[in-house]
């Protein structure tokens, strides 16, 4: 343990003649969660940020070495927890690829679904956060209104509103609630006719226009060298939405738009995920009258078992490419996995855009770069 | 770009490079210090791969094996960039001056691992402790408090 | 009814009937304390139970419901805890000073109630400079915050104590023009003639669009000068936790937190004798009648409404806006509300003159 | 023109802020739409999903059956560990050995309603029930033995 003065020396060490070092976080209000920023400012200027990783790392990808393919997806939902249901939809993907199972479409339909529903869920969630992060309280409660009919459906049907579990390789855990329809489509009129007051409280209020404009901004080339994928890189104009790339499940057979924006500010970042979440909407009211009847889960053999080598398939979360990288010798579990997380690339931009700006530009580049933090530690 | 084409390109830069063609993606086998030459020219070169998506590693008792998923903005041809470490002396030289990203996941994979990234500019613990002993994701790694054998 | 109207006369007699001079004087001081201190206590409790349901209607929550009937005892309870907390001092940090601060913007808050005309007859001290006495008073409030700032040793504490330096010595120029829109429209700086002058109409009525602007601009000031949401720099929750008084805990903490509520109260009544006739009753033109009506309600209640509505109106501020950064800020005075302010007072000047207002 | 613009940028500022406040002040003068459930006190109101994941338990019959034969299924399916099967051989009445359980212990502190047991489980003996107040003083009241005293397995269930 350090004693007090040495503590002192340490920090009085780090910060050259005029500058001012602080610790943001593990405990801050910004930094939803246990993000440890080490600021270095000068006067109100920060001059860098130094990310500390790690106060909830549980190492899953040691996890999952000693797990089987069946168990190891329900600790993918500890991962990202606000679209553990496409974090688990990543993993399923990954099994089924690999021992090339028949999923029915029944399944298929209700996963792209039920990833839409998480994704505005999640959006939601960030929109209210976002809003708290400038010193907005309000939108949050508004936010969360809405975002508690999608849990809601989620308890309905998955039997869990945040930690899902609902897919297995091969289909579904079990079939949908007779009701689920009926609430989803209930929801799709509550949101639409809420959406508006969003842009009433946030989006045109010219006190978040101006904290958000202009503030941390990334160049396309800056998001692809440092990885940056989902909102993050489409608010700086790059082609990055996986559901559009290389489709899976049923995203070749629905109509929905790439938002992208070339700004590549806060405010571009905050403008895609609000139009994302009508592109979700709009995805959802494809398929929600359509799903076809029939089996909710795939034949599949009772020990799953991926052949020797390498795997690779990538999801579309709400905060962008998750890759699943699993290296199988042939047994009941993974030899190495990986998992490619969005939040740990957007994170490794932040000092990137924030540097040279306002503390309160920080909160405002942090939060539209949505980090979830046991996604960067997982 | 079909893969004969691609492994023509290799080829011409890195002499020594073994393909393998079974995975959904073209592995490309190269030996550490031909790494980041080779890199270097796929990022500028014909290639242009200007997206490093995934870079890990992993253990495989005899020897680690570092990866790098490669791909491209443009053209969306991916392809997997292999080099055979030493257990007992992992070193290979960085390509975060290539790719911004590798930054913090050769941080992650230093110390996860315990590979040595040289020319990297802030090679230091990310996400452990700084004192922490050992590589957790070896497979060697044995934490007898924290690890509970099923 | 009941009104308060003459009975500071009535015990003032009283008292100098029973007692000599010197010893009347002294129990006036000591009854003035006390209900000083105990409008405090009230209006702290009254105004923070206020701010939480309002702020949880404005949310769409139920807000304290728990304790006492309604959730009204709520404050009471979380007064008790704040009292019972131990107020922890950080070690590196200045005592003395750190102890100080909260004091300090206590008693500058204890000070601008001197002049407040509460109702009709009932106003502790009606200085002939009541205006000029309240802006420079105000403006000591932000020693104590710099002092809890820089006394806390905490780097947080230092740049909200910094940020709140830099606002409120801008926001008081805008403020103070806001205010001397009214001296120029009445002549006066004394408030029981503000009020008085406002006996045919309120200002805000009287003095056309200037005043308006003058409303307008003195609210967004005095919100800014008081610390509050969206100006709530000082304090930041989202970017300096809880800025200057983040080392501050038990009674220290809640002193700093009564403070703000007794700011707020009191640049509301000042705006509300200023642009709404303090305790004078709604007049319109020569409906008699409808006077009359309006007469009979008291002057404490007109005072208090008036009052009360404006602190709704810098909660709903609160409750709605996000926060401006810090150098939107300072924007926003010196590009926007100042030449704003010295246009707008040259409008009430040439108004006044020209005797244009009704 | 510059004075066009500055004024125009003040009073396009001022209405958007005056729409915010429209918006919240409309809810303030709803209270119709507040959505606050006072948990506690609508206990008896409160509908939990009848799928909701609350704890694993074993539903038992009247005559205190239930269907469990010790497969061990759900303790292999477990990812962490937080089933424990624990069999014993009953003699039945004509002489034959059976295994049966003697105690399914289930340790709800490991528990993270993952629901991979009660599909492993290949006669139904075990499911989820909504419960979601275990809060207890005593963290050993945590581990949970599933099977009631005195339970037997039913009749016909191999």
């Amino acid at each position: 343990m350090y004693n007090q003065t040495e503590i002192i020396k340490d920090t009085s060490e780090l910060g050259a003649e005029g500058e001012l070092v602080i610790n943001m976080g593990p405990q801050h209000p910004a930094t939803h969660g246990v993000l440890h920023l080490v600021v270095t400012l000068n006067g109100e200027t920060i001059k860098k940020i130094e990310p500390h990783l790690g106060y909830i790392h549980r190492s899953i990808e040691k996890m999952c070495e000693s797990l089987t393919y069946r168990q190891f997806i329900y600790v993918t939902s500890r991962m990202d927890y606000l679209s553990s249901h496409i974090n688990n939809l990543g993993c399923a993907l990954l099994v089924e690829k690999g021992m090339a199972i028949e999923v029915p479409d029944r399944a298929k339909y209700v996963r792209v679904i039920l990833s839409e529903l998480t994704r505005i869920a999640s959006h939601e969630l960030w929109l209210g956060a976002m809003a708290m992060d400038l010193g907005a309280f309000t939108p949050f409660f508004y936010a969360f209104r809405e975002r508690e009919m999608i849990t809601d459906i989620m308890e309905d049907t998955c039997g869990a509103r945040l930690t899902m579990n609902y897919i297995v390789p091969g289909g579904l855990m079990y079939d949908i609630h007779p009701d689920f329809q009926k609430k989803v489509k209930a929801f799709i009129t509550q949101f639409k006719s809420k959406v508006n007051e969003y842009e009433d409280l946030v989006t045109n209020n010219v006190i978040f226009q101006s904290r958000t404009k202009g503030v941390g901004i990334l160049s396309a080339e800056d998001a692809i060298s440092y990885g940056c994928t989902g909102p993050v890189a489409r608010a700086s104009g790059v082609s990055c939405d996986i559901r559009k790339i290389y489709p899976y499940e049923v995203y070749d057979k629905v109509e929905f738009d790439e938002v992208l924006e070339t700004a590549g500010d806060s405010f571009a970042r905050y403008m895609v995920r609000v139009k994302e979440m009508n592109q979700s909407i709009r995805i959802i009211e494809q398929l929600i009258d359509n799903i076809p009847e029939g089996d909710f889960v795939g034949k599949t053999k009772n020990v799953l078992k991926l052949p020797k080598g390498e795997f690779y398939t990538r999801v579309e979360t709400a905060r962008g490419e998750l890759g699943v990288f699993v290296v199988s010798e042939g047994g009941t579990t993974p030899h190495r996995i990986k998992f490619r997380s969005p939040g740990f690339s957007n994170l490794s931009v932040l000092n990137h855009i924030a540097a040279g700006s306002k503390i309160g530009d920080l909160m405002a580049s942090m939060g539209t770069l949505d980090l979830v933090i046991p996604d960067i530690d997982r | 770009m079909t893969n004969e084409e691609i492994k023509e390109y290799i080829s011409s830069i890195a002499p020594a490079a073994t393909f393998d063609e079974t995975g959904e993606w073209l592995n490309v086998l190269l030996e550490p210090a031909q790494l980041k030459p080779a890199m270097a020219a796929l990022r500028t070169g014909m290639m242009q791969m200007n997206y490093l998506f995934c870079l890990t590693c992993i253990d495989f008792k005899t020897h680690l094996t570092m990866v790098y998923h490669l791909s491209a903005t443009t053209h969306r041809q991916s392809i997997v960039i292999k080099s055979n470490l030493n257990r007992e002396q992992a070193v290979i030289e960085t390509v975060c001056d290539i790719w911004r990203t590798a930054e913090f996941l050769e941080r992650e994979v230093f110390e996860m691992f315990g590979v040595d990234f040289t020319n990297h500019p802030d090679l230091r613990k990310l996400i452990l402790e700084e004192d922490f002993k050992g590589y957790p994701l070896r497979k060697d790694f044995e934490d007898p408090i924290n690890m509970i054998k099923l | 009814m009941f009104s308060l109207e003459g009975i500071t006369t009535n015990v003032q007699d009283w008292l100098f009937m029973k007692f000599n001079p010197t010893l009347a004087l002294a129990i006036e001081c000591v009854i003035v304390i006390l209900l000083a201190i105990s409008l405090f206590a009230i209006l702290g409790l009254v105004l923070v139970l206020m701010e939480r349901k309002v702020a949880a209607h404005i949310q769409i929550r139920l807000g304290p419901n728990r304790v006492g009937p309604g959730g009204m005892f709520q404050t009471v309870a979380d007064t008790l805890k704040l009292i019972m907390k131990e107020g922890l001092v950080p070690d590196m940090a200045d005592k003395f000073l750190f102890n100080l601060a909260p004091f300090v913007v206590m008693m500058v808050g204890m000070l601008l109630l001197a002049p407040i005309a509460f109702a009709k007859n009932f106003q502790i001290w009606d200085i002939n400079i009541g205006v000029l006495y309240i802006s420079s008073v105000s403006s000591l409030s932000v020693i104590g915050i710099l002092m809890a700032g820089w006394a806390s040793n905490n780097k947080y504490s230092l740049l909200g104590a910094m940020r709140s330096g830099a606002q409120i010595v801008s926001y008081e120029l805008s403020a103070g023009f806001a205010v001397l829109t009214i001296v120029v429209l009445t002549g006066s700086l004394q408030l029981s003639e503000i009020v008085n002058a406002q006996q045919n109409g309120w200002w805000i009525f009287k003095g056309h669009i200037p005043a308006v602007i003058a409303f307008v601009l003195y609210i967004i000031a005095v919100t800014a000068e008081t610390n509050r949401a969206p100006f709530d720099l000082a304090e930041a929750e989202s970017e300096l936790t809880a800025g200057f008084h983040t080392e501050y805990s038990g009674m220290r903490f809640a002193l700093f937190f009564l403070a703000e509520y007794i700011n707020i109260f009191i640049v509301c009544a000042i705006g509300a004798t200023l642009f709404f006739g303090g305790w004078m009753p709604l007049h319109i033109g020569n409906w008699e009648a409808f006077n009359h009506i309006m007469d009979y309600i008291p002057s404490s209640v007109w005072f208090m409404g008036k009052t009360f509505f404006l602190i709704f109106l810098i909660m709903w501020f609160r409750w709605t806006f996000p926060r401006l950064r810090v150098d939107q800020l300072l924007n926003l005075e010196w590009k926007y509300l100042l030449p704003i302010s010295l246009f707008n007072l040259l409008l009430v000047a040439v108004i006044a003159i020209l005797g244009w207002h009704f | 023109m510059f004075l066009k613009d500055y004024i125009s940028e003040v009073v396009n500022g001022v209405s958007s802020l005056l729409k915010g406040m429209r918006k919240t002040g409309y809810y303030f003068a709803h209270p119709k739409e507040i959505i606050t459930e006072q948990y506690p006190d609508n206990r008896a109101t409160l509908l939990m999903s009848e799928r909701f994941k609350g704890e694993v338990v074993m539903p038992h019959d009247e005559n205190n059956e239930h269907a469990c034969t010790g497969c061990t299924a759900c303790e292999l399916a477990c990812p962490n560990g937080t089933i424990k099967v624990v069999t014993k051989f009953e003699v039945s009445p004509e002489g034959k050995k059976k295994k049966a359980i003697d105690a399914l212990v289930y340790r709800l502190e490991l528990c993270t309603m993952c629901n991979l047991c009660v599909v492993a489980c290949p006669s139904d003996a075990i499911k989820m029930a909504p419960n979601f107040e275990h809060s207890v003083f005593d963290r050993t009241k945590l581990t949970k033995v599933l099977n009631q005293t005195g339970s037997k397995i039913r009749e016909g269930i191999e």
